[in-house]
């Protein structure tokens, strides 16, 4: 039977998530932002605070929320207060491209290896399949050169799965993927990025100059070059699994703008009133119901895409429509936020500016608002990706 | 538990009215707008299903289903694919039976549910908005003063459904100076009560043309106690109107649907510049976001129907499905005349039909469905 | 120096113009709508009583707008109340083809016949290239065959001009046009289309069955044919001069919204205020300044778009910018005044549901909003119509 | 007599404002934005071309230049587009000078206009935000009381900017009870009143950066009737206040002007899926979208800047300017951001900078500019 409330146990853990939530909030996200040359801890010590909260999580009762639609509902609340707040996991991106791609072995031999993934280029973003680096075979090394940009967690992963043209004229077919180690001689760093906002997240650009990796660091070793294919598919299976996550985070950092707004709202004494007509409402307190009608919307799309995934059902448009509204919602909903708010709002009292600029990343990266929107419409129309472009 | 998941009733009844709207429904619209008439076939016919009555109990004669704002929910959206004004019409006689299922004493429920029981379509409906652009349901100017034991009601209400044809009005008034959805008063009128005026012209209307509306004018109309909805139990506004605010939105679901998977075909085989339309990003695009809106408005109306079948206060939800709604339906009616251009706006094709309906439908907040 | 006013004498033309509007307002706008299996005359009667205007616009002073501008303007106010009250010129879209495809001679011969124009079919719209109807020389006679729709002015005219292709192959280059003088064989009118607004304007379709016309109807004659090309262009320079005008119809059509708006608000003892910030505006108040916005924002793109023919420079970018404005205002703000008024804007009580279902065809007719961003678009980046589609 | 044509004289303030943009702005505008700070050469420099204090009468030791909000919109406009922040300090010391040259009485002039027309850069600044979102110009709760000859101004103020450094504030404050634009009442203070506290510390905002801002706190100071602005003659507040929204806007037009300016060429040579972005549909609608409303905005600002002009009540035409300039260039500023994807998101290109400046320009609600 439909249902959109949580059991006692569950509304614990999230009251936990919050309560978490609001000590970090006020001891780091500023200090974070404003020092982005720091590295921020894999855990804030305050974190051991909390570490009941996943104990509570795995044991919710026989009523629970199914796994992962209770999983994108914590997220959510997760990067309530701070997007950065969330535990950095000891994996990173590239390690699910490893695990995507990997031989057994190799899965094995970098499973604690926490390794990013270099993926876009200063020339192409959402066109994973324009990579310009290439890859060389040289005896039994490949030869790596070209320029990646944008490495999230760049910084402090010890290694980097980078990927790579070992052969231009094959398209998608030609890119594959090898695991390049800290310290390998012209892997170099060029700089940590600096951004609009999630300023906390280190997030890198390399230079690749001959630089030389064995030949078993090629994700899928040479098998994967015989057969053709499989690497680009894998680098697409990663980015299948995270569309619904980054809309959870774009939309727990909205719901921290929308209680902020709500208690300053409250304390000037305005109450929203969703009872009466429009013309007894203020002008901000109709942006504030759009405000919570458009968070409200793209939460219940996540949530949605993620319980279709728990039926063991497929999910690709309804992942796309998340992290479209996860977009749409993250630009517009901070802005009502800001717009309710006026000058107060712009200044560094408080932190509603900050996650104005937080917010914007979520229709950008891991797939633009404008690529999802290709998506879900290709899936309507019964188009290939060379149909509709 | 948070779920999306149907009870097998659920299911069937979505199904039950799935086929219903497929094959009753979208061949006659386009007549009944043109010629503003419902023949009474389909009427009846939804009237057997039980559409708008499944919830009456057996006691009363009824099928005896139980009362569920999802169960609803589901059947409007359905309906509101075949055609938004044909799902009103089914709809209208609920907004009579559902408030008396829901808050009416054993004694109203006796003397009035028996004649909603019955074969054929039996026209009743609420009687809610009044004449003046400011109306504004938690401060309304139809008020019922208390004198006695018996109430008097003053006021002009607007676009009653079927108004002509009903033999009960729910009206809903202002409870002399009480503001707020709380202490909204509902009041079960008779045609032929004295001082009630029924206008026997049509209210001529944009859109939702095919049901039949017309004015009420309450002059000092006595309404004994018993005839107040719920008697000395106080009713729950608020559950009413938000009940009225769900089926409202639900049928904006089920339109903003029928526009899209309209608009999906068309423009994959209309040519324009040597390729079909959607393959431009212009049409992709709207297309997309036409499907993500309507998906969104779904699952904004699931909430507020299972909080209103769990017994919460649903009116923080069921505004925000109302605010969602009805604009996002209207801009994907819109986009839908766009879509067709030229054909979108003749009236060979729903498209236009399907924008005034739109828009009419999201300027009746509540005053249809429930 | 830049200014916005009106003199004393154009303020009085302005003045009368409304005053019309209001009589025909009251007496046929609802009538032609609710009726529209009659054909409107040409003029009202009342208009006679009118007929002053025209003389007072010609002379106003040495301080007077520019003509162009003035036109603009005037024709705003003369669609205010009813988009169809304008007098019905005697020349339609056909004649002005004539004026810009047609040889002297022909010029002369259909100055004074009243002539639609025939360009859209059932499988084309915007792209006038693909037109499907065929023109075949036999002997002196070009013989035509095809289908076409949404002919403006189609049932009053006394011919039409048709556009058809002699060479499929020549794309663009192979259309020419027709004069079809109505009662020629094989010329049938299908029928009177029935819309969603402009119910009194009357829209035809015609049907074109071995339909043969003189070999001297082909506009530009002969040597059009011989020297290839021509006709296409004399299609689109039509186009070229209508965009602003079309956008000031809509915009006079909005500005009746407004103005009923604006009283229906007073009625009620509501003024906007637009002094005091927005939380002590009611959202009603805030879409009527939105609505406002809209709708001044269009009307100075049009007339500066006039104002730049007046200056003899080149207005392509701006008749394209003020009609794509003309249309989003024409959708936008028939939306909020019926959102400002509620279910008592729908009825018939008053005209604001008609003029909401006018406007809608703003957008449509004449090029869609879609073809004027594609024109603006191409402007700003100096991009082809191949180039950019 | 409609037209759009600029006089000679107005052309050439346009021209010369474009010039030094070109030349003096775009190129340091990223390190003010990171540094927080603004070199005080560009600030002379402007100084000296009189972009900010042209108007101060001849007598007073100044240009002369006729008082014109036409001519400041189109300098507001021109280095907007070179650099939001940059302009708002230039034209700081305006929203100081221009209510003095507007309003003031012949003594206030001669002896606070001097200060303002030497060869440097002289700080000066009205003093309006306070620090409460409900902040609302005819409402304000910095209150200056009437006590014998002389005033009594008790209240805070946010966001003032050059407040470390200016000599002189123009203090915008409610007049008792009276509230309402007309009676907005503005007092001339000077830096070392008693009562008056300069918060030492910079005020820090997500845009406009480099603007040094400060809070002040006003505790019984008194002013003497004949530092209230126009003394016993009542000034316009309406029209200060249209001055500042209309010059607030024109900042708008220049930036959004920049972000179209900067996108096309982008555009045209960012490559994704084997073809420059430009040329699919939803990009190509972005930039055909953000050139008209561009346009648009300009129309507002000069409509309501030749009724300032023209001496009319500009009112409604600064209100409407504002309103649409805000939205838009909002919007523009972030699909600026979209367009570049995640280089304008990263602090190398300047799309993130101009989005933020243009969401906090477009709060500040005319504190900034005059």
């Amino acid at each position: 039977m439909v249902d959109f409330t949580l059991n006692a146990k569950e509304q614990e853990v999230i009251r936990e998530i919050r309560r978490e939530g609001m000590v970090l909030r006020e001891k780091y996200a500023r200090y974070y932002d404003e020092h982005e040359k720091e590295l921020p801890p894999d855990e804030f010590p305050e974190a051991k605070e909390f570490a009941h909260i996943d104990k509570m999580a795995a044991d919710r009762g026989p009523d629970a929320t199914t796994p992962t639609v209770f999983y994108l509902l914590m997220l959510m609340h997760r990067t309530w207060g701070d997007m950065m707040r969330l535990k950095v996991p000891v994996t990173a991106l590239g390690n699910a491209s490893v695990v995507a791609a990997g031989t057994d072995e190799q899965k094995k031999r970098w499973a604690k290896t926490r390794l990013s993934m270099a993926n876009t280029e200063p020339g192409c973003g959402s066109d994973s399949k324009a990579i310009q680096t290439t890859a060389e075979l040289d005896g039994n090394e490949w030869v790596l050169n070209g320029e990646k940009i944008f490495v999230t967690t760049g910084i402090r992963a010890e290694g980097c799965v980078v990927w790579a043209t070992i052969d231009k004229s094959a398209g998608r077919g030609g890119i594959k993927a090898f695991v390049v180690m800290k310290g390998t001689p012209g892997f170099e760093l060029v700089k940590k990025e600096e951004k609009m906002g999630i300023r906390s997240s280190d997030t890198a650009a390399f230079v690749l100059k001959n630089c030389r990796v064995p030949r078993e660091n090629l994700l899928g070793m040479d098998d994967i070059v015989k057969k053709g294919g499989g690497g680009f598919k894998g680098l697409m299976k990663t980015f299948n699994l995270t569309r619904p996550g980054v809309a959870a985070m774009g939309i727990g950092n909205i719901m921290a703008c929308q209680d902020f707004v709500a208690e300053a709202m409250a304390k000037e004494g305005i109450t929203v009133d969703y009872e009466a007509g429009q013309h007894k409402r203020s002008a901000i307190q109709q942006k504030m119901i759009d405000l919570e009608a458009e968070m409200e919307a793209a939460t219940l799309c996540t949530l949605r895409a993620a319980w279709l995934a728990d039926q063991g059902k497929p999910n690709n448009l309804e992942a796309s429509v998340s992290k479209q509204k996860g977009g749409d919602v993250s630009r517009r909903c901070a802005q009502l936020a800001l717009e309710i708010l006026g000058a107060m709002g712009i200044t560094h009292d408080q932190l509603v500016e900050k996650w104005f600029r937080d917010a914007r990343i979520t229709d950008i990266y891991e797939g633009t608002g404008e690529i999802q929107r290709l998506v879900i419409a290709r899936e309507l129309l019964n188009y290939t990706a060379k149909e509709l472009t | 538990m948070i779920t999306f998941e149907l009870t097998k009733e659920q299911s069937l009844i979505q199904k039950t009215a799935k086929e219903f709207a497929a094959g009753e429904m979208r061949q006659i619209a386009r007549d009944c707008d043109e010629n503003d008439d419902i023949p009474p076939k389909v009427l009846n016919k939804a009237w057997e299903m039980g559409l708008a009555n499944a919830a009456v109990p057996e006691a009363f004669g009824g099928i005896g289903m139980a009362r569920s704002a999802m169960a609803s929910a589901l059947i409007c959206e359905e309906l509101g694919y075949g055609c938004a004004s044909l799902a009103t019409a089914i709809m209208a006689p609920s907004t009579f039976i559902h408030p008396l299922i829901d808050f009416g004493t054993e004694d109203q429920k006796q003397r009035y549910l028996p004649a909603y029981s019955g074969e054929k379509f039996a026209a009743a409906a609420a009687a809610l908005h009044e004449p003046h652009f400011t109306f504004d349901v938690t401060d309304m100017r139809t008020v019922a003063q208390k004198s006695g034991d018996h109430w008097v009601l003053n006021g002009v209400k607007r676009l009653v459904p079927f108004a002509q044809k009903a033999n009960h009005f729910l009206v809903l008034a202002k409870m002399g100076d009480q503001t707020g959805l709380a202490h909204v008063g509902a009041f079960i009128i008779s045609k032929d009560a004295k001082g009630l005026t029924v206008d026997q012209e049509f209210e001529k209307t944009m859109g939702l043309k095919p049901l039949p509306k017309s004015k009420l004018t309450l002059t000092n109309v006595n309404v004994p106690d018993k005839d107040r909805l719920g008697e000395s139990n106080s009713i729950d506004g608020r559950r009413l109107i938000n009940t009225l605010r769900v089926a409202n939105s639900a049928i904006c679901v089920g339109l903003a649907k029928a526009v899209l998977d309209t608009s999906v075909p068309y423009s994959k085989q209309r040519v324009a510049f040597d390729a079909p339309i959607a393959t431009r990003q212009a049409i992709a695009f709207m297309l997309s976001e036409m499907h993500s809106e309507t998906e969104a408005m779904r699952w904004l109306v699931w909430k507020a129907a299972s909080q209103l079948d769990q017994n919460s206060d649903a009116t923080k939800a069921a505004a925000l499905a109302q605010h969602y709604a009805n604009k996002n339906t209207v801009i994907i009616a819109d986009r839908g005349v766009q879509i067709f251009g030229g054909h979108g706006y003749i009236r060979d094709l729903p498209l236009e039909m399907w924008l005034r309906n739109a828009r009419t439908l999201t300027v009746m907040e509540g005053v249809v469905a429930a």
